[in-house]
This record gives structure tokens, C-alpha cells and sequence, in this order.
């Protein structure tokens, strides 16, 4: 086991994968840096660092810097991935799918059923998400929400740069379109990393805590935030069966029903505002799978309904906290 | 250059399967026996063909909502896409994609595309990957004077110019983008290849109802990018015999537009002109392969008919390789 | 009362408030039809007939013809609201969110929170969405689902020309940036419409037919497919709340949340796919606030995890039917 | 023409505003203090104030993610700025939006804009509204040079030619688009006016770094396109000071760029040049006017830093007008 940066996590498996693979090619805005400068080529690697040296490595044939136009950098990655290899584009902040949606939702998302199952579409789109720098409201926000929505669509959220390593190996090696959500406020994080070649596969969680009393579920950020409420309240002898689902889409539906059969009781956290996001999306499964086992309501932390404010105070009440999924577990236990 | 006798051939039959091809479903959708949006390419069969008769299968090409011509002329079977248009499983996309998503990536078709516009930037994926194979292989989006406006479009022409990418936007100027002429939607000092041009890119314009001058356009166009002086453009003037749409009225046509331009711009009366004229090919000839052409169009149909349907299990298969 | 057709409500009523309010201007492709030809103007007036005659009323400068630029028809539609004006802005197909999202989310939907409350986007945004044409993956989506969840936009579902007038009465005329679905199988539909200037709020959910067996919910064209299952069902005695929601962002909660109560038993109807729907924001309302009322899991009849397939046999078998929606009522009654 | 004395005057005092405005900024960034993503516009302020000193209230701007500049020169208020910069309920937009999103729309201010190359289309419908007013209002688009490969800002000067809308296209070119150097992402043949000028638009070009310059080329501009000539476009090339966000090793500069920039194209000192050298003003008024900026900029962040904070209970509100 060694000890990783999550930003480091991404730009090493890329790394490992494009000198394993030569099909697979690094896209975006600034992914090299200095192109056209008189500094010269490599002066960032991505602003979040999470391509410094790739370049370098395996030259501008490889690692294609692009000019802003979101819509052609995810349409390049659907032609290259169409014709057999295997784009990393990189969106910077998961908000400019606003300006790309149709390439993800209507063209990669779909090429295989539209084209009836004769084609592949092997293309990682990362993109940086999440709240927490007082990005306000078009630089601050989650998609998974969105993108879970829309069949052809994978849609990975790692917390951990141990998952980002498995996870990101799978998406890259796969043959659909993945959508690969990295937290920002997550990349400077370390932990631990497993050595060698492995992959985790999509749609299974991994168990955080384990405990009787209450079924949470959470991704990306807000595993953290979860964690550090069950660890507290663990204290109290409250035993929190925390589940990271690491995707959305596939969805371990299972282990959300397996782990609700068991504690009755069932929190989701989803970063994302209340409606239609995925909080709803798996207090309905629960709701309609795992009925007879409920024994109360359902209880959901997310953000309010409202764009995301910039203020320090506002941005913080505007995040799901570890106190609010205190106060949920603990309003769900309370309920007879 | 000249064409052989035997190109020469190709290129007609080519052509004119196309042409019977849309004038059959012409017929066909009147009568309500073919579902779906259905957009014609009947006038514009010198382009498809001028263009694709330079390519073979590892060049790619991306093309529109209007994309029976380009499939037919980049080899797609004629049978398959029948039965595609009629929604069996045994079409080119088992009935899932129907007229506007036809595609054959085999054949390196990359796929028509229900979305103005769209194409462009794939075809920049599809030119980058031929690119980095090094083979001197294109690839080509095909798009609509309307297309030229999608922001898509200038994006995917401006990444183009910035990777070198070996590829080559085809604009199709029928003049129509639905409803609305070309005069008053599309913004230019000059035509649309001048707006290519301003991204730094070599154009050419031509004829697009001449068969020999959309061949020998693409000639010296190809000829540029296959020698790796990256991406270039191509303004084709050409005309819509169909309305937008199958049912469409088109009221804003001027009096007598459709007959004059049936008269004096149909492609396969001036290369049937030109031939005759230059004594290289005789009528019969020709006459045969418009036979042929609707032998064959004809078959589709029948094949079409019987072709098996798809049942409500197919509806959840091929969203994913891996589930 | 008089009779009217579901696309003539739309344009009436635009029509109307065009007269009304010089400030409504209406923009979008082929809104006119026939600009730059020889056939001249006014060749169309919509490709669903919505705005034939405009032109010829009210003149270039309020129907405003467009290119097909549609990131640039809902910005210029956030310009001309931000300066005051009342613009009622077609997107044709509601798919075509794909090519304007940002413009949608992160812009018209944005402007009043991002400025502190300081202004106003009254922008109306019409599309037509859904199945039912063999339209196939690009052309007969819903969009609900997306949109419901973007705080800032209100979204409006008309399922009947009644609704049609008296909602695109109120979304014109309010402050907010109203996302307007109009069901493409719905134009054609006839109805009695009132006479006067009556206005429908938003957040109100109708009763479509009445009963205390189960709580049925539904929109747009899914009210009509679950009206003729309750009809069927009212024959063998079932008798089914059914609530037509009218407008999901705001949603009448409460109107759904006093019928389970009574009822005890929900069905959900959303003709979009199953993940992160309207259907499963539902469920999660009532596995939330209405647990000790449910009697029975929630049922949802939504389309499959997949795009719109082309094919008759497979578009059929994709939406939503009527029998679908017997079978959840009978399954959700059948439970104890 | 000449400007008088007090234009002159108002004109300087407006750049030095913005300069000490972003100095101060810079400052007090680097400490932590201020929180967000704040893009300063330090070394574009002639083409800031030279546009908008031609404004009143009724014409329109529209921003970008690096927007202190043109929010100063079109007459946002300092210390309404500063707050908001602050977060602070008493900011032009009660804290909610920060550095990216600062408007104010009663001043013609249609906000800056996160999303490059969102503005654009904003500003034609800003633009149609004055036009549809018919007082000869315009509506201005400041883009950059990376904004300029963005598909909205070309749909955007399309539908503005279409609809003959007074919108005027000001592309700032500082050579930089995070990063990256124009010559890189820019394809084009010439430069982004001759882009621009390629959707049929009459464009200008002009030094952004000499504020007489930027005056006079708008002036005629504005002249063009308030007679109701349809949209326009310019293109300033200018530079930009520090990095593109605060913290930015800038790595890609060339060695001695920000030196020899700083000298050679700094917009105050060469206004303070010419008006020297043309013995329209003093040294000494300018100095006046230099030290007034500081403090105002001064008070404006003790203002700030006493301002009111936003409490959990504002997050909710003014997501709607009716709720
Ligand atoms: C993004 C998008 N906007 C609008 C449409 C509706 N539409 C389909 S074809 C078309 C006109 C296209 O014109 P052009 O590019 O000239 O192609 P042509 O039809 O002449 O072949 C329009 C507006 C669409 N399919 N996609
Ligand atoms: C749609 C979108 N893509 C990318 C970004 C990230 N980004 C912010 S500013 C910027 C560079 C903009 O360059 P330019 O238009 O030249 O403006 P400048 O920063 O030089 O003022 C980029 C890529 C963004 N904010 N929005
Ligand atoms: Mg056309
Ligand atoms: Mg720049």
C-alpha cells in the first residue's frame, strides 16, 4: 500500500493506461498548458494537475490541448472513440455540461442504440464537480443527478483515491461511454493505494461503516461527511451501515436493499438541490423494493432548491453537513 | 483527370440508386406504410457520390438528418437500409434508429444524425483517429446550409484547424434550411465557405448539381488533405426536389422554382448530358443502370415487407457493451 | 365554452397576450417560415402550427425569425427578458435542451438568484416533447426530469387546451423563467376551453377522477393514458384518485401527500426513464412525508432504462400504456 | 473629435479606479482574505472605459468571468462591488453572486458571466429590446480571445446580423485564454475580427492599450451602428497584467513579457503620455486623480470588511420572484 493524492490517482492510471494502451488518447482545455506560448508547451497539465507530464511523455498526438468548446472537445472524444480509441476528455467543471449536453446526452450516450448495438463508444469524460471553494453558482455544481437520468450513460463518483484507481481503470478499459465525476474539493485528499493492476467494477458499493441501526447512503463528497457523522454518533453505540455506491449508473441496488432489509431505516445524502436527483431516485427504490422492511420515513440530506450561493456562510448552510445527517439519523431512529 | 468507363458507371448507378431509392420512399410515406420523420435527398445525388466515390472504408464520414444519399454512396446495403427505414430487426440498426440514425461504422459511416449540427465535431474525432493511425486517411462532416449556423458547426471547424486534423467539411447549400432561405438565415459577407475560410482553412466552392465538378473539387481538395495540410472546406451549390419533410407543402417555394430547377439543375440529367456529349457513355447504358437501380429498390421494398419485426424484449438490449 | 384544439390554445393565447402586452415578443425556428424565400414570409408559422399569423399581426420586430443556433435563441430570450421584455421562445423539439442547456440552467435560470434578487428573467421557453411519432432517440425525449430539478426555472406540463390557456396565461405574464412542455402528441387533441381571461396558478395539481382506493399521479400525455386505465378500472368498482400535477417546478405536494392519506396507495406515471424521473421525486415525497399513511410500496409506471427506439412494435412497448397502469393499481391494491 | 477637459478627466479617473481597484484585490487575495475565484482585469482598463464612456444607462453590457473592469467603467458602484467581492449582504447582489456574477441591470449592467462565451447571446437579445425601443440603444458583448472559439459567441454574431440587432462584439484579445496563446487556439486566417467580419459584420481593429485609440475607433463604431446598420465587431489587442486567476505561476509567459508589458503597453501611463505631451493635463491633476482611486478603493474595503454577513435563512430567497 502506498499513500496517494486523489489528483494524483487520476493523472497516474492515466498515465499507466495510455503506456498500456496505446488507443488511448488525453483531450481538453489546457490538459498540456503553454501551447502557443512563448513559456512553451507544458506549463500546467490541467488545472487541477491531473495531466502534468503527459505531454511530455507521449507528445501532442497523444495529449491534444483544445480551444474552449466543450461541445467539440466532447464530439472529438465520440468521433475518436467511434473509429477505436479510447478519448479522456476532460470537461474541467462538471457545469459546462451545460454547454456540451448534446454530445453527451443525445450523440455518445447513444450511438450503440441507435445504431443498433453495432458500435462502441469507449470515452471518459471527467470532469471536476462539487461545491466547497465559493465557485458560486456555474462553478459549484453536481451533475450526477442529470447525467444518472440518461440510459447509456455511465456515471462513476469516486471518494477515495484508492477508488479512483480501480474505478478509473474500468472506465478507461470499458466499452461505454463513462461519465467520471472527481470532486474537486477531494483532490488534494490522501489515502491509501492498493499496489498493481487492480479494477473495481461498476455497480458495486462499498460498505464505509458498518452497523444495524440505520442504512446510509452517500457519494463522492458527501461519503466524507457521512462518515464523520456515523463515526461521532458510533460513540453513542448508533450503528451506521455506510454505503459509498462509487456509481450511480450502473447502481448497486442491492446492497441498498440488502442493508434497509436488515436496519428498517434510511438516510441518503446527496449533495445535489432535492428534486429528481439521486436521493429521490433511491428513496423510491427503497420505497418500492424494500416496503415491508421500512420501518420509518425515509429521510433525505441534499442541498436546498437553489443555485449555489458564493458567500462563505451561504455556501456553507447550502452544503449537507454532518450535523444535518446526524439530526436525520437520529429523527429516523426516533420514529416509532 | 478522367474517369474510366467503369467509374464512370459506378458514379451513375450510384446516383441513381439514390435517387430511386428516395422516390420510391417518396411514394411509400404518402401511403402511411413507413413511420417516423423522413427528409429526402433527391437532387443532391452528385454530391454524395462526387464526394465518396475519393473514399474508401477507413475514411469516415458523419452526415445529417438528411442522410440516405450519404450512406447509400458510402456503401451501405441497400436491403439493410430498407429494413431499417421500415423498423425490422434485420435493418442497419435492427429497427432502433430508423431513417434519421441510419449508420454502418464498418463501412466507415459514422452515423445520419437527428440533430442540426451535431456531426461536425465527430467527424474532427473520426479525422484525429485516422490522423494518429497515419495511413493518410479523412474524414468528412457532411452539413446543411442551416447546419452552418449551429455553434457546433464553428466549433468543430476551429478544433479542426487547431489539432491539423485531417478533416474536410462538406457544406451542401440547397438553399433551404426547413422553411427558411439561405439569404436570410445564414449571416455572411459572402457565401458560406468565406466563413470557413476566415477560420484559417483552404475552401473550394463548386457545382454541386455536376456530378464532374463535385468529383474533380474533391480530387485536388483530398489531394490537399491527405497530404497532411490539415483542414479544408468545400461549398456546395445544389437544390432539394422534396419538400423539408415528407408532407410539407412548400408554400415558399417561388412559382415555378421546383419545375425549373427539376428541369435545369437535376444532376442525373446533366451527367447524363455530359456523357452523352463527350461520347462516353451511351443511353442505354444508362438506362440500364436506372433499371437496375430500381430492381434493386424494388427488392428492398419487398425485402423490407417481410422483413422480421422486433418485439418488446429488443427494447432494452444495446444500451450498453457491459451491463 | 367552446371547442378548441390543443396547438390553436398555444397560439391564441400567445396571440392574445401579444395584443395585451406589447412587451410579449415571440422568437425561434421558422416561427415565421418562408424569411429569404421567394414564397416569402409566413410560409409556416411554426412546424406545429403555433405561431401562424403572428408575423402578419404583430410584424418582424415581435416574431422574430432565427437560425438554427438554439444556445443563441434562449440567450437572446434571457437579453431581451433581462431588458424588460416578455419574450416566448420555441425550441422546436424539447431534445434540443442538449444544444442550449447552459443557456437554460446556468444563465436564464440563474440571473435573479446569481444578482441578489435584483432583477427579473421573465422568459418563456416552448417545446415539444415526448413520444408517440417513431420519432425515434433525438426527437421524442422528455425533459421534465432534467429540468425539474434546476432551481430557478418553473416547469410547466399542460395536458389539456383548458390547462394550455389558462397556464401559458400565467407563465407569460410572471416574473420567472417558465419552462413551457407542450406533449407533440397532445397538439391535435380538441377540448372545451372557457371563455375569459381566466389564469391557472401554478402548483396546482387537477383531479382528473376522484376515489379512495389509489392515489394515481400523473402528466401531460401520461394523464390521459392513466384516465383510461381509471375508466376501465371504475367499471370493476376501483376507484382512483387521479392527479393531473400541471406544473412540477413548483408541485402541488400537498395535493398529492391529502390523497395518499386517504388512499393509503400510490402509482406513479412519468413518461421519462426510470433514474432520477419525476416519478421517483414522488416516491420519495411520500416514502418521506406520507410513510405512515402508505399501506403498500409504491408503484411507478415509467418508460424503460433506455433511449427512444424507432421502430412501431418498439416505441409502443417503450411508453408508458394504459394496461401498464392497470396492472401497478391492481398490484399496488392486491398488496397487504 | 477632442474630449473636453472633464471627460479626459472622468475618463482616467475611471481606469485608475479599476487599476487600484485590482491591485488592491491582488493584495488582498494572496492573504486569504477574499474567497472564490476573482480574475483581475489589470492592464485591459482603456478598452473598459473607452467603451463605456461612449454609454448611458439605457445601452447594454454584457461581462465575462474577468468583469470588474467593465462593471467599474459602465458605473457600478465601488463599494456595492467590493462588498459583494466581500460576499456581504449589502453587495450589488446580496453576496450571492461574487467576483464572476456581479450585475446590475439598472445601470445597463446585464452581469459578468462564468461560463465563457455565455455573454454573446445575452447581448443580442439586449440588443433587439433597444431595438425594438427604436431610441438608437446598443448592446455590447465583451468577449475574450479564448471566448471566441465558443459556439454560442459565433451563433451569437450570426443571429445578430439575421435579426440586424445593435449589438456590438468587443473582443479583448490579451493574447491568453487561461494558459494558452491565441496563436494556438485561434484558428484563423487572419485574426478574430476577419472571423467576425466573415458573418457579414463591418469590424474595426484597434490598439487596446491606448485609450484614445479605443475611444475613437468606438465612437465611429457607435456612430455605424446606432443609424441602425446592424451589429458590429472590434477587436482590441491589449494584456493582461497578472495571471489568469490569482495564483497562476504563469509559467507560459515568456522570459521578460510581464516586464517588458508592464513598460511598454501599461494603457494608464501611455494616457498619461499623450495628454502630457499634448498639454492637456497636468501630472499633477492626474496624480489627484491617482490618490482619489486609492481611497476610494480603500474605503470601499473597510467597508467590506464591516459589512453585514449573509445568515443560512438567505440561501433560499430570490430564487424566484413567485414562489
Ligand atoms: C439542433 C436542431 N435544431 C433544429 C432541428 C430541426 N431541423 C431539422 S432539419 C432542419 C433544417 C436543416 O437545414 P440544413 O442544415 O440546410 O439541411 P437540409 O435540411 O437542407 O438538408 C432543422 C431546423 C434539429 N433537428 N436539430
Ligand atoms: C464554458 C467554459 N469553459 C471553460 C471555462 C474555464 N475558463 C474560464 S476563463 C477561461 C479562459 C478565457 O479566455 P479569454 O476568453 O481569452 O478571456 P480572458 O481570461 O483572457 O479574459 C477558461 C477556459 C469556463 N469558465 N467556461
Ligand atoms: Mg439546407
Ligand atoms: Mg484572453
Amino acid at each position: 500500500m502506498a499513500e496517494m493524492m486523489y489528483r494524483d490517482a487520476v493523472r497516474e492510471t492515466i498515465r499507466e493506461e495510455m503506456a498500456r494502451d496505446e488507443s488511448v488518447v488525453v483531450l481538453g482545455e489546457d490538459v498540456v498548458g503553454g501551447m502557443g506560448t512563448a513559456g512553451g508547451p507544458e506549463a500546467i497539465g490541467g488545472i487541477w494537475s491531473t495531466s502534468t507530464g503527459l505531454f511530455e511523455q507521449f507528445g501532442a498526438s497523444r495529449v491534444i490541448d483544445t480551444p474552449i468548446s466543450e461541445s467539440a472537445i466532447v464530439g472529438t472524444a465520440g468521433g475518436l472513440a467511434l473509429s477505436g480509441k479510447r478519448p479522456v476528455a476532460e470537461l474541467m467543471f462538471a457545469d459546462f455540461i451545460g454547454v456540451s449536453l448534446d454530445q453527451l446526452w443525445n450523440q455518445i450516450g447513444k450511438f450503440r442504440y441507435m445504431f443498433g448495438g453495432k458500435t462502441r463508444c469507449p470515452a471518459v469524460i471527467r470532469m471536476a464537480y462539487g461545491g466547497g471553494y465559493n465557485a458560486a453558482a456555474q462553478h459549484s455544481q453536481c451533475v450526477h443527478q442529470i447525467l444518472t437520468g440518461m440510459p447509456g450513460l455511465k456515471v462513476v463518483m469516486p471518494s477515495t483515491p484508492e477508488d479512483v484507481r480501480g474505478l478509473l481503470r474500468t472506465a478507461i478499459r470499458g466499452d461505454d461511454p463513462v461519465m467520471f465525476l472527481e470532486h474537486k474539493a477531494l483532490y488534494g485528499v490522501s489515502g491509501e493505494v492498493p499496489e498493481g493492476d487492480y479494477t473495481i467494477p461498476f455497480g458495486h458499493a462499498r460498505q464505509v461503516t458498518a452497523g444495524e441501526d440505520v442504512t446510509v447512503v452517500a457519494t463522492g463528497m458527501m461519503v466524507g461527511v457521512a462518515e464523520a457523522a456515523a463515526e461521532r454518533m458510533a460513540e453513542d453505540g448508533i450503528g451506521v451501515d455506510l454505503l459509498d455506491l462509487r456509481t450511480t449508473s450502473p447502481m448497486d441496488e442491492e446492497a441498498i436493499l440488502d442493508s434497509v432489509e436488515v436496519t428498517g431505516r434510511l438516510v441518503i445524502v446527496d449533495e445535489a438541490p432535492p428534486r429528481c436527483n439521486l436521493a429521490t431516485d433511491i428513496a423510491a427504490l427503497v420505497a418500492r423494493k424494500a416496503f415491508s422492511s421500512l420501518r420509518a420515513p425515509v429521510e433525505m440530506v441534499t442541498a436546498p432548491h437553489s443555485p449555489v450561493p458564493f458567500a462563505l456562510e451561504l455556501e456553507q448552510a447550502y452544503l449537507p453537513s454532518d450535523d444535518q445527517v446526524e439530526a436525520a439519523v437520529r429523527k429516523t431512529l426516533d420514529y416509532r | 483527370m478522367q474517369l474510366s468507363r467503369e467509374q464512370l458507371l459506378q458514379a451513375y448507378r450510384r446516383m441513381a440508386t439514390i435517387r430511386a431509392f428516395e422516390e420510391r420512399l417518396h411514394d411509400v410515406i404518402a401511403t402511411g406504410e413507413v413511420a417516423g420523420f423522413t427528409h429526402l435527398y433527391c437532387g443532391q445525388e452528385a454530391v454524395a457520390v462526387g464526394v465518396c466515390e475519393h473514399l474508401d472504408t477507413e475514411d469516415k464520414i458523419v452526415s445529417t438528418h438528411r442522410g440516405h444519399g450519404h450512406c447509400l454512396a458510402k456503401g451501405c446495403d441497400v436491403q439493410g437500409m430498407m429494413k431499417e427505414i421500415w423498423g425490422s430487426t434485420e435493418g442497419l440498426c435492427k429497427g432502433k434508429g430508423g431513417s434519421m440514425h441510419i449508420a454502418d461504422v464498418d463501412k466507415g459511416m459514422l452515423g445520419a444524425n437527428g440533430i442540426v449540427g451535431a456531426g461536425a465535431p465527430i467527424a474532427v474525432g473520426a479525422a484525429l483517429s485516422n490522423k494518429l493511425d497515419g495511413e493518410g486517411r479523412v474524414a468528412i462532416a457532411f452539413s446543411g446550409d442551416g447546419a452552418c449556423n449551429q455553434g457546433t458547426t464553428f466549433e468543430a471547424m476551429n478544433m479542426a484547424v487547431v489539432t491539423n486534423a485531417p478533416c474536410i467539411f462538406v457544406f451542401e447549400n440547397n438553399h433551404y434550411s426547413e422553411h427558411t432561405g439561405d439569404d436570410y438565415a445564414v449571416g455572411t459577407a459572402n457565401d458560406i465557405a468565406s466563413r470557413a475560410e476566415a477560420f484559417g482553412m483552404r475552401v473550394w466552392r463548386a457545382d454541386g448539381c455536376d456530378f464532374f465538378a463535385v468529383y474533380e473539387t474533391m480530387r485536388e481538395l483530398l489531394e490537399y488533405v491527405r497530404a497532411g495540410n490539415g483542414p479544408a472546406a468545400v461549398e456546395f451549390d445544389t437544390e432539394r426536389f422534396y419538400g423539408h419533410f415528407e408532407g410539407d407543402p412548400q408554400n415558399y417555394r417561388g412559382d415555378g422554382e421546383l419545375d425549373r430547377i427539376r428541369k435545369e439543375r437535376d444532376c442525373l440529367q446533366i451527367f447524363r448530358q455530359r456523357v452523352s456529349e463527350a461520347g462516353l457513355l451511351e443511353t442505354d447504358a444508362l438506362d440500364e443502370l436506372d433499371k437496375a437501380a430500381h430492381a434493386d429498390v424494388e427488392a428492398a421494398v419487398e425485402a423490407a415487407r417481410a422483413a422480421p419485426r422486433p418485439t418488446a424484449e429488443d427494447v432494452l438490449t444495446d444500451v450498453y457493451v457491459t451491463y
